[in-house]
């Protein structure tokens, strides 16, 4: 409602508040991320990540002065817990990041827009957003799962061309199902002679996947993907390495970035392994960077953990909103941007954070490189790192602006890979 | 010509363990004529209640309710032919009041469905304050049935059967719980209200007094058996039933 | 459907349902005894299993061999019994024996909720894992498929002695007939000079026992984390009415019928696995309203 | 007690108790929010939403029942008013009501008919393992169901008009209040006719009901659909407001959740089933925003202090203050 007052106040007062709009007390900015539940596991190191990012930010100056402020929502405690507290604090925030599910996210995205309040989309993975409607308070500052997953199809045809038979084991519900959809479009356009042996959606948060692995054991396909994150990846690994499923088939697993610590010596060498990105605590092009480097090492300090995706994801979020500010206040020469203004900042804005740089594309959606790498217990971790590191251009794994996804995957043939741009890293 | 009997039993047979409760149990109650049952605890008087009613069904025989078959009835289906029965031990709704019991009652009966019309205000309620009168409990009408005494919830659960406006009506010891200073009083009320409904009734009972005065015809119940049939007068002064029912009663 | 193929289902069922028939075994006993669902059962599930992670890390940490992971478990079932089990009777459900079964059925779920909230803040939202006990065993080979001896000996032989040790217990030693007098009528046993109390306490705390001993026995084969013991409690609910609230042997039937039912889904329809738990329930009880070995109480009038 | 307690109210009636009037104020007081505390305005409008589902589940109690399932009702109504609204874009607002309500009342019948067989723990249970079957069906059928995303309920149009998103949540708003006032209304003569108390009887004697010529199960079955549609409405407003709805609108801690409001509230009472939402509502949200931590942790101590301390909940409190004992109330 203050909002709503203010947006009348502003609008009663258009040729004044065009010019000039008085610099904040501080930027307050609202967050959703899982604080409960099974994606806590993204959602408290990507708090904790955005914490030191915050108060480095602030330490330098905030944005032309103006500290930062973050509040946290946590995306665990129900819907309506979720949508109440996101009205109430995007009341006072002047931008807001929205989510770490793609289930909120398709709840969020369109009440931001209504609420007429700039909306990051730091996380969630669904490409179904942009696809289905159009926003203008609405940006996603990474990549989506039409990308992670081309990248993912790209990586598996490079290193292991022969492979004549896969299995899925996915989450049963919105992610699992899509990845697979995307993943398996692509695969029979682009190795049309591959046959799928098995296809399970085992449900969220299953703690045994004992009658699944014995019956994969039995198929036994030569390539075993799984989207999965969290306690269910582990466990889906843990239990399959346990049973010696590991020794014969290659897995891909495109979320396990996240999982490597937990995982430990149970991700044996030569599994593919994705980040959702281009970010990875040993990233080949960035490891020598001072700025990455001092991060990591105070993240590590921190929390005892190494960053994984959804702390490089916050930090993309923070970085494109800091770009778009100092961009703003550049292009308009003044001391802080107007709401009209901040908006036309993020279009076609480009930003760095711990990767290649990121560009918004005209969709509002973040075209960004995606890194994978096969696994290797070096002996320098007590968990697996990745060598064969490929980082896969961004623009190319995304359908053109305004098309879907699944039709565009469809309309692909065999002379798509010819153009397919990668550098590779050997760790 | 003799009209159908209001209730008949053909050849009841059921077993609860090695127990025979009933053992070919063949009874004919004629409407006018109250019938009293009695025998030592055990011979299977309140089984008979049940079998009549519905709620337990025989493992042989019949139960005809005015020349029909009754037997695989549910009990609210033999209720609704006009069948009501109060209880040894009183059956009411305890979180109401006295009067409360008997307006249900009468709600069940008038298939009373409009949910705007409180149940206080049903056309029924100075019906149902006359019977909570004649059974001696009026000035209890407003108060919750369990802060009432035994004999008092026994009478309303009486209340309660009568209130269903049954043809027949099968008491289990009405006036048990009873202060004995009462008894009479109250069966004599009774008696007289059935007699003006034109009910029939049937009371197990271990009161020969109450037997020798208000029963019609008394049957006496033994092992599952009906052992005699008579008029009071005959049955009670009966060697077997001095010996083996009131002797037990006086013990 | 191949004969391998159905005795590979039916090892996978069997080992699950091994696990799901050892918590559900307490939920049983607890019910039978003293007349209360414990909502709060799957959260001492939860909190064994973390515990046992934990005290296994720590001391494999200290140098001592994985194989020790086994009494672990045992200890860490004991302390959730006792340090949890024990105060949530003494303090909680001892003040509501008399009153409405909603309310009992609140009060646990107020634990619940209490209790996974305590779990994360002592334990954190990242899954835990922590296999040694699994790879002290080895793993066995049939028919081309590797089992694990954990899942495929170890865990039915468990359920299997805890069953018969449960039994035995029950019908011939003096503790136990004392809790099956105190089950059959309160009010009697206590006038024979039985404390009731003492009976219920006992008997909670080796219900809760068995609930961490579930965790305990689970947490090597899966990542422990938050929301675990809500999955579970639905699961062991349908295990408990399948069979008929307190009867025990009743509930490894039912676990069984559940953990087969569940792998061969996996095998013929794997879209109707999560089902199967819930449409076994449900058509028991439609057949037999009691549950499978319970038996319908007649009401005295 | 529950059955004296609606007639005083009923028999207090035209007369002015304070209960009366101060229903009347808490009524006008929610009415005024839109204008007077627009930042409740949402949240009220979820509590609303949510005590009409919990109003439902207050029904059952008053037969002495307690089902862990009701949640069912609340999202099999929600769903079909997304699926409306999917099949029949800018559908109208009355019409997703409608279809709601039907799907709740259906489904309330044909669960009911298998349920109401069974009483205590295993009608909980049963209405339990119905709402779980929903909710895997709802979490597997991926391709018509959304998954666990669920599907996206857009805002329907009210009478013809397509409104934007704050005149929308106003009409949303009355709406719900409304309803509330007219459920309320409704279910509270429901329970003191003949038909109610029939029903409530269930709780303390059902030989004697049985011996009063009706069957138990169909009286049961008449209240089990009274408050699956109940059930149902609260869930299709819950849908329009969230403009989503995800399986976990039939979660089993979203049923034990409406019978934990509704003890709070004061178990079995009309009017409890509404402050205890609101209450809960309130308490679940700040504590999420200023304990995000451990709000599930401070619900299950204020629950605890609730049954242990008030077991009459909110309305046993309230009625001590006014200074009514319940028991008392038709000696005085």
């Amino acid at each position: 409602m203050k909002r709503f007052l203010a947006t009348t106040a502003l609008c009663a007062m258009l040729p004044l508040s065009a010019f000039a709009q008085d610099k904040p007390f501080e930027l307050q900015v609202g967050m959703t991320t899982f604080l409960t539940g099974p994606a806590s596991v993204f959602g408290v190191p990507a708090r904790e990540g955005m914490e030191i990012l915050v108060r480095k930010l602030n330490e330098d100056g905030g944005i032309n002065g103006v500290p930062v402020r973050v509040t946290y929502i946590d995306e665990g405690a129900g819907a309506e817990a979720l949508t109440s507290e996101f009205r109430r604090v995007a009341a006072e925030a002047e931008v807001m990041m929205a989510s770490i599910s793609s289930g909120n996210c398709q709840t969020l995205a369109p009440l931001a827009e209504d609420l007429q309040v700039p909306n990051l989309m730091w996380d969630c993975g669904t490409q179904r957003i942009f696809e289905e409607a159009d926003y203008d308070y609405v940006f996603r500052t990474q990549a989506n799962a039409t990308a992670e997953m081309m990248a993912t199809v790209l990586y598996l045809l490079e290193t292991k061309p022969d492979f004549q038979t896969i299995a899925v084991v996915n989450q049963d519900y919105a992610w699992g199902r899509d990845s697979w959809d995307i993943f398996s479009n692509a695969l029979r356009v682009l190795k049309p002679d591959v046959e799928i042996v098995g296809e399970f959606f085992p449900a969220f948060g299953a703690p045994d996947y004992s009658a699944e692995i014995s019956r994969l054991q039995a198929l036994s396909p030569d390539v075993i993907l799984s989207t999965s994150w969290g306690g269910d990846l582990d466990t889906f690994v843990q239990q399959a390495f346990q049973r010696g499923l590991m020794n014969n088939t290659t897995f891909v697993l495109p979320l396990a970035e996240s999982s490597l610590e937990r995982l430990g010596s149970s991700l044996p060498a030569g599994h593919i392994v994705g980040a959702r990105g281009d970010h990875y605590f040993l990233h080949p092009e960035q490891r020598d960077d001072e700025d990455f480097q001092a991060f990591i090492t105070e993240f590590r300090e921190t929390t005892g953990s190494i960053p994984i995706y959804s702390v490089f994801h916050a930090a993309q979020a923070l970085e494109a909103m800091k770009s778009a500010y100092e961009k703003a206040i550049d292009e308009n020469d003044v001391e802080w941007p107007t709401e009209e203004q901040l908006l036309a900042a993020f279009e076609e804005l480009e930003f760095q954070a711990f990767g290649r740089p990121i560009t918004l594309r005209e969709d509002n959606q973040g075209v960004e490189a995606q890194l994978l790498g096969t696994s290797v217990q070096a002996g320098e971790y007590p968990f697996a790192t990745l060598e064969d590191i490929r980082i896969y251009d961004g623009a190319q794994l995304l359908p053109p602006v305004g098309e879907n996804s699944l039709d565009w995957i469809k309309g692909l043939d065999a002379s798509y890979l010819e153009n397919i741009e990668s550098d590779s890293f050997e760790n | 010509m003799t009209a159908a009997p209001l209730l008949e039993t053909r050849d009841l047979t059921i077993k609860f363990g090695g127990i025979t409760a009933a053992d070919k149990v063949s009874v004919r109650i004629d409407a006018g004529r109250n019938l009293a049952i009695i025998g030592p605890n055990g011979a299977g008087k309140t089984t008979f209640l049940n079998i009549c009613t519905g709620w337990i069904k025989p493992s042989s025989g019949k139960v005809f309710f005015e020349g029909e078959d009754v037997t695989p009835l549910p009990p609210r289906k033999i209720v609704k032919r006009g069948v009501a029965r109060a209880f040894q031990i009183p059956q009411l709704f305890t979180e109401h009041t006295a009067l409360e019991n008997l307006l249900i009652s009468a709600s069940a009966r008038e298939g009373l469905r409009n949910p705007l019309r409180p149940m206080h205000r049903i056309a029924q309620r100075d019906e149902m304050m006359n019977l909570l009168e004649m059974v001696n409990c009026a000035d209890a009408a407003n108060r919750p049935v369990v802060e009432l005494s035994e004999g008092q919830r026994k009478l309303i659960d009486i209340a309660v059967a009568l209130a269903l406006k049954p043809r027949l009506l099968l008491l289990d010891e009405p006036t048990s719980g009873v202060a004995s200073s009462e008894k009479h009083k109250v069966m004599e009320i009774l008696i007289a209200a059935l007699a003006k409904a034109q009910v029939t009734s049937v009371f197990v009972e271990h009161d020969m007094g109450i037997v020798s005065r208000h029963a019609d015809e008394v049957a006496v119940w033994n092992t599952g058996k009906v052992q005699l049939r008579g008029t009071p007068h005959e049955v009670l002064a009966h060697p077997d039933v001095i010996h083996d029912v009131i002797g037990e009663e006086i013990a | 459907m191949n004969l391998t193929i159905f005795l590979l289902a039916l090892f996978d069922g069997i080992s699950y349902a091994a696990l799901i028939f050892i918590v559900a075994l307490g939920l049983t006993l607890i019910f039978g005894v003293m007349r209360i669902l414990n909502v709060a059962h799957g959260s001492l599930y939860a909190i064994g299993a973390y515990a046992t992670a934990s005290l296994t890390a720590w001391f494999l940490a200290l140098g001592f061999a994985p194989i020790l992971a086994f009494p672990l478990m045992i200890v860490s079932a004991v302390l959730v019994g006792v340090l949890l089990g024990g105060p949530i009777e003494w303090l909680l459900l001892r003040r509501i024996y008399n009153k409405p079964e909603v309310l009992q059925l609140l009060v646990t779920f107020a634990v619940f909720m209490i209790l996974e909230d305590v779990q994360r803040l002592v334990w954190g939202t990242q899954p835990y894992f922590q296999a040694s006990a699994l790879q002290a065993l080895g793993n066995v080979t049939v028919f081309g498929v590797t089992y694990t001896v954990y899942q495929l000996i170890l865990l039915p032989v468990v359920a299997l002695v805890l069953l018969l040790g449960l039994r035995i217990f029950l019908r011939h030693t003096i503790i136990g007939k004392l809790i099956l007098a105190t089950t059959e009528d309160r009010e009697a046993a206590q006038s024979i000079g039985i404390d009731a109390d003492k009976v219920f306490l006992f008997t909670f705390i080796v219900g809760a026992i068995l609930a961490g001993l579930g965790g305990a026995l689970a947490s090597p084969t899966t990542s422990i984390l938050p929301g675990m013991g809500a999955n579970m409690i639905v699961l062991s609910f349908a295990v408990i009415a399948t069979a008929g609230l307190g009867q025990i042997e009743g509930a490894a039937v039912a676990a069984l019928m559940i953990g087969l039912g569940r792998s061969y889904a996996v095998y013929l329809w794997p879209e109707v696995a999560v089902l199967v738990p819930y449409l076994i329930m449900v058509l028991v009880l439609l057949m037999r309203p009691e549950g499978l070995f319970g038996s319908p109480g007649t009401r005295k009038i | 007690m529950s059955l004296r307690e609606t007639w005083t109210e009923m028999s207090a009636s035209p007369g002015l108790s304070p209960r009366t009037i101060l229903t009347a104020l808490a009524v006008l007081a929610l009415v005024a929010v839109p204008l007077l505390a627009p930042q409740l305005q949402l949240l009220i409008n979820l509590a609303l939403a949510k005590g009409l589902a919990v109003l439902g589940v207050t029904v059952i109690l008053r037969a002495g029942q307690v089902s862990f399932g009701h949640a069912l009702f609340f999202g099999i109504s929600a769903y079909a008013g997304a699926f409306l609204v999917t099949a029949m874009p800018g559908a109208d607002l009355v019409l997703v009501l409608l279809a709601g309500a039907l799907g709740a009342a259906l489904s309330g019948v044909l669960v009911g008919l298998f349920v109401v067989r069974y009483r205590g723990i295993f009608f909980g249970m049963l209405n339990l393992a119905f709402s779980m079957i929903f909710w895997s069906i709802l979490e597997k059928f991926y391709h018509y169901t959304g998954g666990a995303d669920g599907i996206r309920l857009t805002r329907p149009s009210v009478l013809g008009q397509q409104l934007g998103r704050s005149e929308f949540e106003l009409v949303l708003f009355y709406l719900a209040l409304a309803l509330v006032v007219g459920c309320g209304w409704f279910t509270l003569r429901w329970l003191a006719s003949p038909a109610g108390q029939l029903f409530q009887t269930l709780k303390t004697n059902e030989t004697r009901l049985e011996y009063l010529g009706l069957s138990p199960r169909r009286v049961l079955l008449s209240g089990y659909v009274l408050s699956a549609v109940l059930c149902g409405l609260g869930g299709s407003l819950m849908g329009m407001t969230q403009g989503v709805v995800t399986p976990e609108y039939v979660w089993w801690v979203r049923s034990a959740e409406m019978v934990f409001i509704a003890v709070l509230g004061g178990a079995g009472s009309v009017r409890g089933a509404f402050i205890g939402a609101l209450i809960y509502e309130m308490v679940r949200i700040y504590a999420s925003a200023f304990a995000a931590d451990i709000w599930q942790l401070l619900l299950g101590v204020f629950l605890l202090i609730i049954i242990l301390f008030a077991p009459g909940g909110i309305m046993g409190i309230f009625d001590r203050l006014i200074g009514r004992h319940r028991d008392g109330g038709t000696r005085a």
